[in-house]
């Protein structure tokens, strides 16, 4: 029961993070602050549902399997944003914060 | 337990796979391996076409698999005399590509070992979905064959036959699962049974998935309306490929007959004939417009490509006219037609080689230097593919015409054949007279490397076999009777592969029932 | 669902077809790559839908799913995907030959002319 | 209770896939849209995860782990064409 | 074997020694031609006693009986006057061209074709069998062909040759198609048997239609009206072929036939009436054009052309007596046209001309010609003495005597008239305007003739006297069993002979002489006939028209049917495949199932509506290709989820990594090619593409809707309860792949092969463009490379994972695969390939073919074992400390597929990867800035 | 033994990855030896540039703090989405990088990425100056000096670098 509820609750936190990431993305105004948005909270939503998932596996005997999706989106989820904010930063493309001088000639 | 059947597949594909790895060895070792590869298939090929020819369709199956649940090798007559043309034709055409094309080409090998075990495969499958793989190496390979040398005018063409044939393939996906969903069943033979006990109200969706899958193989087949990809692809394609891809339109007209002799056979109320209303039309159709293609051509490459298309349009017809005894002038004329159009592109390489810059367009261009062989050999392509007496191009259509006799559009159907005739004959004495006859003085002189012993042999064991088909016309048209006899009764095909009892081998899907 | 699953391959399949259609290699292989997608998504359609069935055989399993599509479409995604490779390829060279990327490999002058009748 | 919690998770799975669909068509840019791809993929993961866990089987598992390993590589890749032209160097 | 020895000799050993010996010189040649046909003829005539004496050979040899083919022969009085004709004249001809053919003419060729064409001319006349008989005829066809083509340089012989090919073998198909109809109603094609079944044939409905297509076949062949034209453009052959060919042999075939075949066709009502009025027209409009002609063969050319149509018209009357005269004046017409169309020749060779305009006075030059020529002439006019006099005699006598032919009774005997004053008068201007006029200009004075150059012209006119002379003597017994072979024994009695008395014939011949000069006179005085402008040659133009022009429209139909335009003919594939899918169900209708197993659920809307909004994204946006990528990833994204959703999770797998490898394939192509796609298309071509393109969407949903509501039977219990005991695998799907349909997966690593191996090729080439690599951005290479360095060996792992659980759990050797080629793939962006590969060294091509070899060689192992290929074998050996093992052969299978799985996407993606893009600085900047 | 296990962290890690993916048996165990052995073995080359760590404590306290910031900036985050969006104050931040090695200045820029509110977006050609999009940026001064004080300082003491 405990475990249900505990269950429940990352499902939960889980659930409300992944929405922040997404509502995240489709409110802020500009492709930089859209950033932020699936990095972080998409990422600890998803780790939510991870920790769910592993707790799930208790009754059949424990299993950390998960934790591995985890470190893989730990690992990759930083990329990815970093990659997609570069793309728009060399794109010029309209934001909301005054555009940086000096990283104008971005174009190798 | 014979392995015999495997052969012409494993043997290709293994020598093909290790020349990939062996894809930077010195051409000759690639040489010996693709020669070698060949004749052990042909070999075998020999074999099974005397062990299928004396009855009961050969089975294989692979994994040991019961049918109709694994995947099973057929060869009954049909497919081995498919194979045992494929067979000639890839020795022949081998042979040639060997005297130096089979250099310039940077994969030429193994895709030709591909392509031949595609077209094997294809012959020999029981299975539809299996069908399909086999459908799609031959076509890649023939992709990849096609465009050997990179020229525009090549990638081009290759890219409109692939985009077509890859379109196609999508519909020939969903025709056959289409066929699965409704009958439940993969295996040919089965598939027969199946279609053959369909309840009503499937009537449609079997019908719907049957036709698709014929319009596929006529895509392959090159057949009116879906023939546009073949004249550019053939016609640009370097000779021994294009010679090679003689055999290919004939891959989709087996289909088209192995479908619709084994399982779309209409039965007792005709409700699966598929091919009644409209095949002869079209038949006749695709035979006048790739008459009228080799007519208008501007090249004797693509004239040789229209006539491929005509040559399908007259096998089909015979296949049109049903029963056995079309079926095994459709076959003749399928082995003459296969022959001889491979003769017809290598003759055309040769002489487009001795025409420097002009080429094999049809206009005036350099006198040849070995005008005498060359006329000769064009003089043998050219009146056996107008069906000239005494060629196998002229017994064919005599076979054809006489198998038509007795039907309805026997009027329509001659007229057609005999017009076209006269059209094929006035085409290959305009492009006959103008290469060989017309000349002008050559601005620069010609480089291209004169015609080689080899490639003659290549072209002299081709028309040998069909000059066969004439000296040795009885017993092959015995045989091609035989293969109609054994078409027209699928039982001994079905009952080869799923043995006698035919047991319940499907189970209507219910839920926690399987017990594993 | 199987209406959804049915209208979805449709829909998939008429986009993929439109742009199959259309005059330039990328599109068409694009199509391509879609027809294929909607085809094995056809042919996965044809064991029918069954969600929460077991594709593992196992001690328990109320109900399987029905394993042969789903082999053909696998079989059919890695073919599908190989033909899209090469015929990326493919149109990579035309246009890298042709300077241009029209399906008929006009000459890039031309590159915007008209196309032919329909 | 866990019934009622996976059904709000699907929900909210659903929600997110739908406002990044929402994204995505509506970009306005090139990166927007990849964007929104990107969470699309990580989505999906929670998505087969939650499914494991509603269906109790570990057969979604490795779709997971798979997105989880190779879904940034088209997001990477898009991003790089977006950025540069081209894809590899 | 006699029969088949006389035809065959001339050919085998003719061709073969003509080919070998030409190069010893002319003679040489002549002579290799002339023994062989020697021999034959000797052996003919060795024949000639026995069926003088009335009786006949009948030779016969199977060959493909079943569709009636048989070498039959047959000798009778018939087939013996036309061969000896061949032979004799044949050999005439040969010591003739000997003579013509001047030093650099290939003579080698030239005989051979001769020879070829003797023997298809004797095969002919000595065919039993109809279709032997039919295939002798198209080979004189085609052999005509090749000779009149002879002058290869000269476009009137090529023409010429084309135009005679056309029209002769197109009539032989006619011919074809007659004989197969009686063929069928006989149900036989042996002459005896058609004659036997005479009555039953000729009552049969479709009597009249293969009468019509046989008398196609006889009149084109034998040059009747209006099928006349190729002869007079055959005469661009050299002189002895159209002494050959065009008088004595080739165009006697159709004549021949008809005369063959009296015994079936004869007294039958429109064989009679069609085949006189075509006769008399084709005899009064060719002596009236040859009157015309300048050029001394095109005169000829008419006269045959006229003489052919006098014999069709003798063949045709129901008498026995008309038959008797058109055989004996083929014979007749033989001699004299082949002797004047040598003396021709003569008289082209030395003069150098063959216009009667500039000829003249001649018979000052060459004495001897001049007298032969008179001769030939003189039989041709129907003087007395000569023996075209003695043939025309008797025609005249039947013109007079016709019955039930209508209105032909009322016009034939003036026609008659006409037609042979007609031929006076031509003859009488070959002699008078070539050897008596005054010469124009000759292009080189003519000296005299090589001595045997003469010597069949001679021996011709020779025979012309003598049979004129002494007809009882000479051929009478020849016409006699020839008419007999064609009349069979009903002749009357009667006398071939000079006089017979004043008669109305008689009368005629005389009247015909004279008009005959008086209306040559008045062309050359009157009408001044040198100045007349030949009319154009209407027959010929109309084919030369119709040929060229069906090239033209043949060639413009093409092109409008096949305008090269893709996507035109994929509109049509598509729209072929609506209409063959739609069919069944306009036929049976369409019935929808009531079984749905699955509810709604809110992520499975989404999935759905994401895949519809991708494809339908991707396709509003497809102008920006690179956001058209991004929406076509939802579509794979969306298939992923719903394979996984409904219980497949191996495709679920496979679609996501394939789902990924596809976009970056798609992505570093697209980095090659134009950004963007121009708006191009028109408002129509829109329609017509969503057009078809809504209704293959319909068509494929109501499929899908269709099945997926219908109750399923399938063979998939098989796989569900063998996978595990003998395929020893819990996961079905895997074991299907490698074991009950491993031979699929065979087939498909070939096929991912191939096309690695031809996306190698194709980028072959464009590698070396690249400039050298310059260093990546530091961000890139700190960021991406870093962590694609991290994630190598986990991806790894996990490939293994998948591929060892593959068996038992969702994984397998694809997956593997293409999870292990990601990992490297991304090692290659970071990093770039050559040093990716100065790290590990991978060979694509060795991982390509080693995975097949390797899969085959697993599938070879139980073969050893004397099971099937790719029969698999399961053991669970238990290792101390270890456990049991589970090894199950397929894994090496399994393991050849993850090699080749491996290969090829690291191929294809890093061939491609390799090109440098072809566009210059400002083009890339304008394109990338847009 | 260097040479034969080359990258003893990554096997060890390889090692327990292979566990969790296929749970505990001996014949699992050792497969996850022979994996963790072979797999670096052969990438080794590739892998060449990975940074040793010095101590483990102080990688394992750093995680800490990683995951800690994550989930409290997280939070902080979802109050930003979800509130009103013209309050925020967005701006590009300009860091000064002072570690060296490439992975080192990976993981730094990965750490400041996963936690919530900066996004690194470029790095300059010569790498001492990296590029950061803030979402709410009250003191510029202070969120560089949190940065390289909170990760970029404890990454120099943990790594060889
Ligand atoms: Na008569
Ligand atoms: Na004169």
């Amino acid at each position: 029961m405990l475990l249900e509820l505990l269950i429940s609750a990352m499902l939960l936190v889980g659930s409300f993070f992944l929405l922040v990431g997404s509502i995240g993305l489709g409110r802020l105004p500009d492709c930089f602050m859209r950033l932020h948005g699936p990095t972080k909270s998409t990422t600890l939503g998803v780790g939510g549902m991870l920790l769910a998932a592993v707790l799930s596996s208790i009754p059949d005997g424990l299993s950390l399997r998960e934790t591995l999706i985890a470190l893989f989106l730990f690992i990759t989820a930083p990329v990815s944003a970093f990659l997609v904010g570069q793309a728009a930063l060399r794109r010029r493309l309209p934001s909301r914060a005054p555009l940086p001088e000096d990283f104008q000639d971005l174009r190798h | 337990m014979t392995h015999l059947l495997a052969v012409p597949i494993i043997v290709p594909a293994l020598a093909a796979a290790l020349l990939l790895i062996l894809h930077r060895a010195p051409i000759v070792m690639k040489r010996a391996i693709g020669i070698g590869a060949t004749v052990t298939f042909g070999i075998a090929v020999l074999a099974i076409f005397a062990e299928a020819r004396s009855g009961a369709p050969l089975v294989y199956r692979l994994g040991n698999w019961p049918s109709p649940f694994g995947i099973v090798l057929v060869a009954d007559r049909l497919s081995a005399f498919m194979l045992l043309l494929t067979a000639s034709l890839a020795l022949a055409v081998l042979l040639y590509a060997v005297q130096g094309w089979d250099a310039r080409g940077k994969l030429f090998h193994p895709l030709f070992l591909f392509q031949v075990m595609g077209l094997n495969g294809a012959f020999l499958t029981g299975d539809l979905f299996n069908l399909f793989v086999f459908f799609e190496i031959l076509l890649i390979a023939s992709y990849g064959l096609a465009m050997e040398g990179l020229e525009v005018e090549r990638l081009r063409a290759t890219l409109h036959y692939a985009a077509i044939n890859i379109a196609a393939s999508s519909i020939f996906l969903i025709a056959v699962s289409l066929l699965y969903g409704v009958t439940g069943t993969l295996n040919m033979a089965h598939l027969a049974e199946r279609v053959a006990e369909v309840r009503a109200e499937d009537v449609g969706l079997v019908r719907a998935g049957g036709l698709l899958l014929l319009g596929v193989f006529a895509v392959k087949a090159a057949v009116f309306p879906l023939y546009f990809w073949l004249p550019a692809a053939y016609s640009h394609a370097l000779a021994p490929v294009a010679a090679l891809f003689a055999i290919m339109t004939k891959v989709g007209v087996y289909a088209i007959i192995r479908v619709t002799t084994l399982i779309f056979t209409g039965g007792e109320d005709a409700v699966m004939e598929l091919t009644a209303p409209w095949l002869l039309p079209v038949a006749l159709t695709t035979l006048t417009l790739g008459t009228l293609g080799a007519l208008g051509a501007q090249r004797l490459a693509t004239m040789t490509a229209y006539l491929t298309i005509a040559s399908v349009g007259m096998i089909l017809t015979g296949v049109a006219t049903g029963g056995s005894k079309g079926l095994a002038a459709a076959l003749y004329y399928l082995a003459h037609s296969t022959l001889v159009i491979a003769v017809l592109f290598l003759v055309g390489d040769l002489l487009r080689r001795g025409r420097g810059a002009t080429g094999d367009q049809l206009h005036p261009g350099p006198p040849l230097r070995h005008a005498a062989p060359l006329g000769l050999a064009f003089l043998f392509a050219g009146s056996t593919v107008a069906g000239i007496p005494p060629s196998s191009g002229f017994l064919g259509k005599l076979i054809i015409l006489q198998s038509t006799m007795n039907g309805l559009s026997v009027v329509l159907i001659w007229t057609v054949i005999l017009v076209t005739s006269v059209l094929t004959l006035a085409a290959c004495s305009r492009a006959g007279s103008i290469v060989l006859w017309n000349y002008v003085e050559p601005d620069q002189p010609t480089h291209d490397r004169p015609p080689r012993a080899g490639e003659w042999i290549a072209l002299a064991g081709l028309a040998g076999c069909s000059m066969g088909l004439v000296i040795f016309a009885a017993p092959v048209t015995q045989y091609a009777d035989e293969v109609g006899t054994q078409l027209t009764s699928r039982e001994s095909y079905i009952e080869a592969v799923l043995g006698s009892g035919s047991g319940d081998f499907v189970r209507p899907y219910a839920k926690g029932k399987v017990t594993p | 669902m199987e209406l959804i699953m049915a209208v979805g391959i449709g829909i998939v399949t008429a986009c993929a077809v439109y742009l199959l259609l259309r005059g330039r290699t990328f599109s068409m292989v694009l199509g391509l790559s879609m027809l294929s997608t909607a085809g094995n998504l056809f042919i996965f359609s044809m064991g029918r839908l069954r969600p929460g069935a077991s594709p593992i055989v196992a001690a328990g399993a109320e109900s399987y799913a029905d394993p042969v599509p789903q082999a053909l479409v696998l079989t059919a995604i890695v073919i599908g995907f190989g033909m899209t490779g090469f015929i990326m390829a493919l149109a990579v060279r035309m246009h890298h030959q042709t300077g241009s990327d029209h399906v008929d490999g006009l000459d890039p002058v031309l590159e915007r002319r008209p196309e032919h009748g329909p | 209770m866990l019934t009622a919690a996976l059904y709000i998770a699907f929900i909210s799975i659903a929600t997110a896939l739908a406002i990044c669909m929402v994204r995505l068509v509506q970009g306005p840019h090139a990166p927007d849209r990849v964007l929104a791809f990107d969470m699309l993929y990580i989505n999906t993961i929670a998505l087969m995860v939650v499914m494991d866990i509603y269906y109790s089987t570990s057969v979604f598992f490795e779709a997971a782990l798979v997105i989880a390993l190779t879904g940034f590589v088209s997001t990477a890749a898009f991003a790089r064409y977006l950025a540069r032209g081209k894809v590899t160097d | 074997m006699t029969l088949p020895i006389i035809i065959l000799l001339p050919l085998l050993a003719g061709t073969a020694a003509t080919l070998l010996l030409q190069r010893r010189g002319f003679s040489a040649a002549a002579w290799a031609a002339a023994l062989p046909t020697a021999a034959s003829l000797a052996l003919l005539t060795y024949q000639t006693p026995t069926i003088l004496a009335g009786e006949r050979f009948l030779q016969s040899w199977q060959w493909l009986p079943d569709h009636g083919l048989n070498f039959s022969f047959r000798l009778d009085g018939l087939g013996l006057m036309f061969g000896l004709l061949i032979l004799g004249i044949g050999l005439l001809v040969i010591l003739y061209a000997r003579y013509y053919l001047s030093a650099q003419e290939p003579i080698g060729r030239f005989y051979a074709l001769l020879m070829l064409f003797m023997s298809a001319m004797l095969g002919i006349v000595f065919s039993e069998n109809a279709l032997l008989l039919l295939m002798f005829w198209e080979l004189t066809s085609l052999s005509s062909f090749l000779l009149i083509g002879f002058w290869t340089h000269s476009p009137l012989a090529r023409q010429g040759a084309r135009m005679a090919f056309a029209v002769t073998g197109g009539g032989g198909l006619a011919l074809l198609a007659g004989m197969l109809i009686i063929g069928n109603i006989a149900g036989s094609f042996e002459l005896s048997a058609w004659f036997t079944a005479r009555e039953t044939i000729r009552n049969h409905p479709q009597f009249n239609v293969a009468l019509g297509l046989i008398l196609l076949g006889a009149f084109t062949k034998s040059a009747q009206f209006p099928f006349h034209f190729w002869l007079p453009a055959a005469m661009a052959a050299p002189t002895p072929v159209s002494a050959y060919l065009h008088s004595a042999t080739m165009v006697k075939a159709g004549v021949f036939l008809l005369a063959r075949l009296y015994p079936l066709l004869g007294g039958n009502p429109m064989f009679e009436y069609v085949t006189t009025t075509v006769g008399l027209t084709t005899m009064v409009f060719g002596a009236y054009v040859a009157m015309f002609r300048h050029d001394l063969k095109g005169l000829l050319a008419y006269s045959t052309i006229s003489h052919l149509g006098l014999i069709m018209f003798l063949l045709g009357l129901d008498t026995p007596m008309s038959s008797l005269a058109a055989v004996f004046h083929i014979g007749n017409h033989a001699t004299f046209k082949a002797s004047l169309f040598m003396a021709a020749g003569i008289i082209d060779h030395e003069c150098g001309t063959r216009d009667m305009r500039r000829l003249g006075g001649l018979w000052r030059q060459m004495p001897q010609t001049a007298l032969l020529a008179i001769v030939a002439a003189s039989a041709m006019a129907g003087v007395p003495l000569f023996n075209g006099f003695l043939s025309k005699e008797m025609f005249f006598a039947e013109a007079l005597d016709l019955h039930d032919l209508l209105l032909l009774e009322d016009i034939a005997p003036v026609a008659v008239m006409l037609g042979s004053m007609f031929s006076v008068a031509y003859s009488v201007r070959f002699i008078h305007d070539v050897f008596f006029d005054e010469p124009h200009n000759l292009p080189h004075q003519p000296h005299k003739p090589p001595r045997y150059m003469k010597v069949p012209a001679e021996v011709l006119a020779v025979v012309c006297i003598a049979v004129g002379v002494l007809p009882g003597y000479t051929v009478a017994p020849l016409v006699d069993v020839a008419a007999r072979a064609v009349v069979g024994d009903a002749l009357p009695a009667y006398r071939i002979a000079l006089w017979h008395g004043f008669s109305l014939p008689l009368a005629m011949s005389a009247v015909a002489l004279v008009g005959g000069a008086v209306i040559y006179w008045l062309l050359r005085h009157r009408y001044d006939l040198h100045l007349h402008v030949p009319a154009h040659y209407t027959g010929r133009l109309l084919f030369q028209h119709a040929y060229d022009g069906s090239i033209v429209l043949a060639a413009r139909l093409t092109n409008q049917l096949h305008n090269g335009s893709l996507q035109r003919s994929l509109a049509l594939v598509i729209a072929t495949f609506l209409g063959l899918g739609a069919w069944p169900f306009v036929e049976h209708g369409l019935d929808i199932g009531k079984v749905t197993s699955s509810t709604l659920t809110p992520p499975g809307i989404v999935v759905g509506g994401a895949a519809m909004a991708g494809a339908l994204g991707a396709v509003w946006f497809h102008h920006t290709r690179v956001v058209a990528i991004v929406l076509a990833g939802v579509v794979g994204l969306a298939a992923s989820i719903a394979f996984a959703y409904f219980s497949a999770p191996d495709l679920a797998l496979t679609q996501l990594a394939i789902e990924v490898v596809s976009t970056l394939l798609l992505l570093i192509a697209l980095a090659l090619l134009p950004h963007s796609t121009p708006r191009e298309s028109t408002r129509r071509r829109k329609m017509r593409d969503t057009a078809l393109a809504a209704a293959a969407g319909a068509g494929v949903a109501v499929l899908s809707w269709a099945v997926l509501t219908r109750d399923q039977e399938s063979i998939a219990w098989f796989f569900l309860e063998n996978s595990l005991p003998r395929g020893g695998g819990h996961n079905v799907v895997n074991v299907l792949l490698v074991d009950f349909r491993g031979f699929d997966t065979f087939g498909e690593i070939i096929v991912l092969g191939i096309a690695a191996m031809c996306t190698w090729m194709l980028m072959d080439g464009l590698r070396g463009e690249r400039q050298a690599e310059r260093p990546s951005p530091a961000a890139d290479r700190m960021i991406f490379a870093v962590a694609a360095r991290i994630l190598l060996p986990f991806a790894l792992l996990v490939a293994l994972h998948m591929f060892l659980r593959g068996h038992d759990l969702p994984g397998g050797g694809f997956v593997a695969g293409l999870i292990a080629a990601l990992a490297l793939i991304m090692q290659y962006m970071g990093e770039g390939l050559r040093r990716m590969l100065a790290h590990i060294r991978i060979d694509f091509w060795l991982w390509i073919g080693g995975g097949v070899v390797i899969a085959g060689v697993t599938g070879l192992a139980s073969v050893v074992a004397g099971f099937p290929f790719l029969t698999s074998g399961t053991r669970h050996p238990v290792v101390p400390l270890l456990g049991e093992i589970p090894l199950v052969s397929a894994m090496g299978f399994d393991l050849g597929v993850f090699m080749t799985v491996l290969g090829t996407t690291l191929l294809i993606l890093t061939s491609i990867g390799q090109v440098h893009r072809k566009t210059s600085k400002t083009e890339e900047n304008q394109q990338w800035n847009s | 033994m260097t040479k034969l296990c080359p990258f003893p962290m990554l096997s060890m890690a390889l090692a327990s990855a292979w566990r969790l993916l296929e749970g505990f048996s001996p014949l699992h165990l050792a497969s996850a030896c022979l994996f963790a052995i072979i797999i670096p073995f052969v990438i080794a080359p590739l892998l060449g540039g990975l940074p040793g760590i010095r101590s483990v404590p102080g990688a394992i306290r750093l995680a800490g703090h990683v995951v800690w910031d994550i989930v409290i900036a997280n939070i902080t985050v979802a109050r930003l989405v979800l509130g009103p969006v013209s309050r925020l104050r967005p701006a590009f931040v300009k860091v000064p990088v002072t570690v060296t090695h490439p992975s080192v200045i990976s993981l730094f820029m990965s750490m400041i990425s996963i936690t919530p509110g900066s996004i690194p977006l470029e790095l300059s050609p010569d790498a001492r100056t990296m590029l950061v999009h803030v979402l709410d940026l009250e003191d510029e001064e202070a969120f560089i000096a949190k940065i390289k004080e909170r990760y970029e300082r404890p990454l120099m003491e943990i790594l060889e670098c």
